[in-house]
């Protein structure tokens, strides 16, 4: 008997739990030759703001061993160029649509997710409360318990849509932050964003990129993800997405046994675009290997 | 734009510093078109998350070359690959050259160092002939002379440091000859190369209100136009915006490149 | 004219600013056969406490792409058995000698600082508050500012050694943990301990690590420790010892340009037990070729 | 103990599944005994920052040996070092196999896999001639048998899945030689392999008041006895301690190796 790889996760359904991570697959289109987005879990597009956003100055992304640094800064269309640009593109797809979303006040969260509310075909949200490149933004909301509390519940009133809080990885004690999220109306949890990172061109002395720092990203941060979503399911009941340096079935299984009900890829698609779906039948045979019916037989199978 | 895992025909030097790759990629090749590029993994980096960019060459049926010069870790490493070894790519990508010259104008191509690479595949794959001017800073960044003379085409070279060609940049032979040689012929401009090359070729486009096919070279994280490393600021329809050079490039025209360094 | 590579670090002279890194190098003898100790800046002992300490169980480490995850847990021959042991031998040798230290509780901590005060052929001592391997230990210390606070004034009360606290990398704000430390009298802050992360064997489904996760050093963290470096750099005027993921002089070189004064190499004796003694080269012809008189000319040379 | 650049002499398959890897040391290869290892940088593998520990299998004047398993990522890789490519290697490392036989013990030798490697330089090395008892999975993990029979070995051979010799357990056939063939000489263990079978020889040993001297295998660090990543807990003087397999190993007598599994 095949294993089933469908699962329920904050109420959205999707056909396995192998995603893409935001800002790594565009909106959909971008790789939609290379990649049949009808086979995947769920997409979650690039963050999206209230307004268009220009993003930062290039260089916005530097190459650094097992792993990548980016500053691109949120660059993004707003909610109206987003959803009249993309929207219709991926409702004709058969994938769980999620919203990367992300503001510089509270008050700009609240209205980007009030305003997917009304958006036909967005299955979540995925509340970016932790980016390493935007000085006025979620950096400082994401690594503060009280800022996390009140952006979490802030959104949660505003929209019925499930709402996935992505956790920022620079914090001492995740599972604290994991649980704030869940005690103010979070559905599920993302884990991690980028670690802030930093490369400097010993030649010229300057910062390799415009913005200074950004965010690490690829296989070096795998095994601290690991942990910090080992940590967290200890802390919260809701389902955890996790992401950080997949590039194979295996560094997915490590996630789901830790504790992850999903995962998303995320600089893989760069080095490999078929990634997802080499992680998708990576698992599938994995399951069967290993005679577990269900996929959520994987999730928090951990034995200590 | 397809994915496929080619196969290595052949892989030679071309001088000191630059290096021929011959792919077999019967899918992929025959969707090639000038100014495009290929984005290629080096998989024996183990280390690398990011492909490598290089413009199409040459595409014969089921061949695809890239023409390359060792400049990192990445270039460096492919220069182990040998006959028959896979290589996977991502391509064709960008938007490519206009092919379709105006009757009334002449090409005048504009190269620097491996930019000539684009530019040759462009001048065998164009109606009409015309006249290169190539740039390097020695005789052995000079590449592809004689094959553009076997098309039919005039060149002039510079070089930085006189060893081959006029000394200098590439635009003073040009200008020279924008001089000397029009003779009310209109030129249109294809330019690959650093920069400062491309803003010189634009600004004497602009200024003879003459067209000018900009290549422009940006560091690129997944390019299909997903993650936006590459941007480019761009006039479009008179609207400042962020162009992505492997997307929306890497071809744009000299009016719509708002520069900025 | 050849530059000139002597720094005195907190009191401390050293003929170059190159030391190597605590549990990296033993206790000195280990590498003594491939490795000219007389070249090198500084040794840092591995972590010594009170008394001998067993550690953990193996297996302790496990490699991962651009890294390893380790999980000694400490173990050492303690105040007592180390100075008889080894110092007979580091004293025979023309280098200064840090001993790494930790304890499970302040009175532990200082304690051990106060005995070394006796050791003759002792240069400083750094301390440890940042293991993430010592459960009952340095964890807490080193995430928590009070504490953080406490132990450092706490220490320095009993001896008169340089003092150098050696900081956590997961916390969000290092700014503020170097900044403590400064002000309860540190005389130089070690940056950065390993990353707490974990790697799961995805066929028992069990932790490679017989203490479940450990921590991540090596490559992979480099470009994280950069940024917290430069942070740190920001926070205080006391000299950076920046360690994380050396394996050249250009990582190093990077360092002291976000704002170090000295580097340590670590987990690069491991794959190229040679390493400090090329960076220690590889610095002096980067500022002969830059024309720099003085390695001092490269701390904090960020053009920005 | 050295670090020096060797070069590759010669890389052949021995069987499907292991490689002899013959290298130039000129420094390091006169200092080898049996029972020591050598610590190999895996240079092409990028990603890599451990060394990979291998008995050393044969040390002739310049030349040194391994004999190796393909199990992961780092052998794997191995696979592709060509003659003449650049291996860095420290060592010799670790203590080494006692040479001097009582002359009234027989050399009883135990091998598991490629643990005969190391076994056969001490076969070379030592002045009396015994047995050899060896084990594996399958006929193709059954090495250096011949070579054993040219020394003037015994050879006795065990598979699991009786593909050679008898089936079963290389316990099996040592016992019964224990039972059979003893005629009162004392034997005296030198073994490596797998942890059980070790365990099995130390016991046998303990147990007939015989030495044996056990190679273990554990997953290293540094090599040298910095790191304390290879710990195994030993008896020594009557106390329990921690000894490093790389420094204080990886050769242990029986008695002092307390197994906890
Ligand atoms: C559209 C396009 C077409 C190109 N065509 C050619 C060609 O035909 N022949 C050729 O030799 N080179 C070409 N290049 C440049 C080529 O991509 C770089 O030389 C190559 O990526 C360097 O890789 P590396 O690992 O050796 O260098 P490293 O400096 O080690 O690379 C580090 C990172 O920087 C990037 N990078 C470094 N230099 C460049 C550069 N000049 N442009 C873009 N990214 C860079 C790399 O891709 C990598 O991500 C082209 C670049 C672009 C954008
Ligand atoms: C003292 C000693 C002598 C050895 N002699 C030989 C020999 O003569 N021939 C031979 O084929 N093998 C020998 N081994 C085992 C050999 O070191 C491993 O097979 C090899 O390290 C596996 O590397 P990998 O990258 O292919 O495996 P991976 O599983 O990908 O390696 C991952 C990590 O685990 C370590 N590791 C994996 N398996 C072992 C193992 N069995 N022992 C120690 N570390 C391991 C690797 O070194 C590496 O750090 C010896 C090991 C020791 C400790
Ligand atoms: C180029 C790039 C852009 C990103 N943009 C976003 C974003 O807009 N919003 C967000 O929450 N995360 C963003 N991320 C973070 C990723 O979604 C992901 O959390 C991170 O890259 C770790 O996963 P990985 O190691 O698989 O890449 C971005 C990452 C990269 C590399
Ligand atoms: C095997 C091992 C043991 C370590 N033991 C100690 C220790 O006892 N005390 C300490 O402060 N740091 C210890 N560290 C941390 C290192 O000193 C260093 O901070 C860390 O490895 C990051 O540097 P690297 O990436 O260059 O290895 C240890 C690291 C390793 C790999
Ligand atoms: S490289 Fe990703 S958008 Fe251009
Ligand atoms: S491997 Fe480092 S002490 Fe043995």
């Amino acid at each position: 008997m095949k294993p089933t790889l469908d699962i329920t996760l904050a109420g959205i359904r999707m056909k396995n739990p192998v995603m893409v991570a935001s800002g790594t697959f565009g909106y959909g289109p971008e790789y939609a030759e290379l990649v049949d987005l009808n086979k995947l879990g769920a997409i979650v597009v690039k963050g999206i703001s209230l307004e268009p956003w220009g993003g930062n100055r290039t260089p916005r992304m530097v190459e650094v061993p097992g792993g990548l640094i980016n500053a691109i800064g949120l660059q993004n269309p707003g909610v109206k160029g987003f959803t009249e640009k993309y929207m219709p593109f991926l409702r004709n797809h058969d994938i769980a649509v999620i919203v990367n979303i992300w503001g510089k006040t509270i008050e700009e969260y609240t209205e980007v997710a009030a305003r997917f509310d009304q958006v036909e075909g967005v299955h979540g949200l995925e509340i970016n409360i932790s980016c390493p490149n935007v000085k006025a933004g979620g950096s400082s909301f994401g690594t503060n318990l009280d800022s996390t509390a009140k952006l979490v519940a802030a959104v949660r009133a505003r929209t019925r849509l499930p709402i996935i809080p992505k956790l920022a990885p620079n914090v001492s004690d995740i599972g604290a932050f994991a649980k704030v999220c869940e005690d103010n109306g979070a559905d599920a949890l993302s884990l991690i964003n980028s670690f802030p990172a930093m490369a400097i061109d010993i030649e010229t002395r300057k910062p390799v990129l415009a913005n200074v720092s950004g965010g690490l990203s690829g296989p070096a941060i795998h095994p601290i993800a690991v942990k910090l979503v080992f940590e967290a399911a200890k802390a919260v009941k809701i389902p955890l997405i996790a992401l950080g340096g997949i590039t194979s079935a295996k560094d997915a299984i490590e996630f789901m046994i830790a504790g992850a009900s999903a995962v998303a890829v995320g600089t893989a698609n760069f080095t490999e675009p078929l990634t997802s779906l080499e992680v998708i039948d990576g698992i599938a045979s994995y399951l069967a290997r290993h005679k577990m019916k269900s996929v959520q037989d994987l999730v928090r199978s951990i034995r200590l | 734009m397809r994915i496929e895992n080619g196969t290595i025909v052949s892989h030679e030097p071309m001088g000191p510093d630059y290096r021929v790759l011959i792919l077999k990629l019967p899918e992929l090749a025959p969707l090639a078109r000038p100014g495009q590029f290929v984005h290629l993994r080096i998989a024996q980096l183990h280390d690398a998350v990011l492909r490598r960019p290089f413009s199409i060459y040459k595409a014969e049926g089921s061949h695809l070359s890239i023409l390359y010069k060792t400049v990192g870790r990445g270039t460096a490493s492919m220069q182990d690959l040998r006959i028959d070894d896979p290589v996977n790519i991502v391509g064709p990508l960008g938007n490519g050259f206009p092919l379709d010259v105006p009757d009334t104008a002449t090409p005048v191509l504009v190269a620097g160092g491996y930019g000539v690479a684009p530019l040759y595949f462009l001048a065998k794959r164009m109606k009409r002939r015309g006249v290169l001017f190539i740039g390097g800073a020695k005789a052995i960044d000079i590449l592809l002379v004689d094959d553009f003379l076997e098309l039919g085409w005039e060149v002039q070279v510079a070089t930085d440091d006189g060893s081959l060609g006029v000394k200098g940049l590439v635009t003073a032979p040009l200008d020279a000859w924008l001089q000397t040689s029009l003779k009310g012929a209109r030129p249109e401009f294809y330019a690959c190369g650093p920069n400062g090359m491309l803003k010189a070729v634009g600004d004497r486009a602009i200024k003879g209100d003459w067209k000018a096919w900009l290549s422009l070279d940006r560091h690129m994280g997944c390019g299909v136009g997903a993650c936006l490393a590459c941007v480019q600021k761009v006039r479009l329809n008179g609207q400042e915006t962020l162009a992505r050079v492997c997307k929306d490039g890497p071809i744009f025209e000299a009016r719509d490149v708002i520069w900025e360094d």
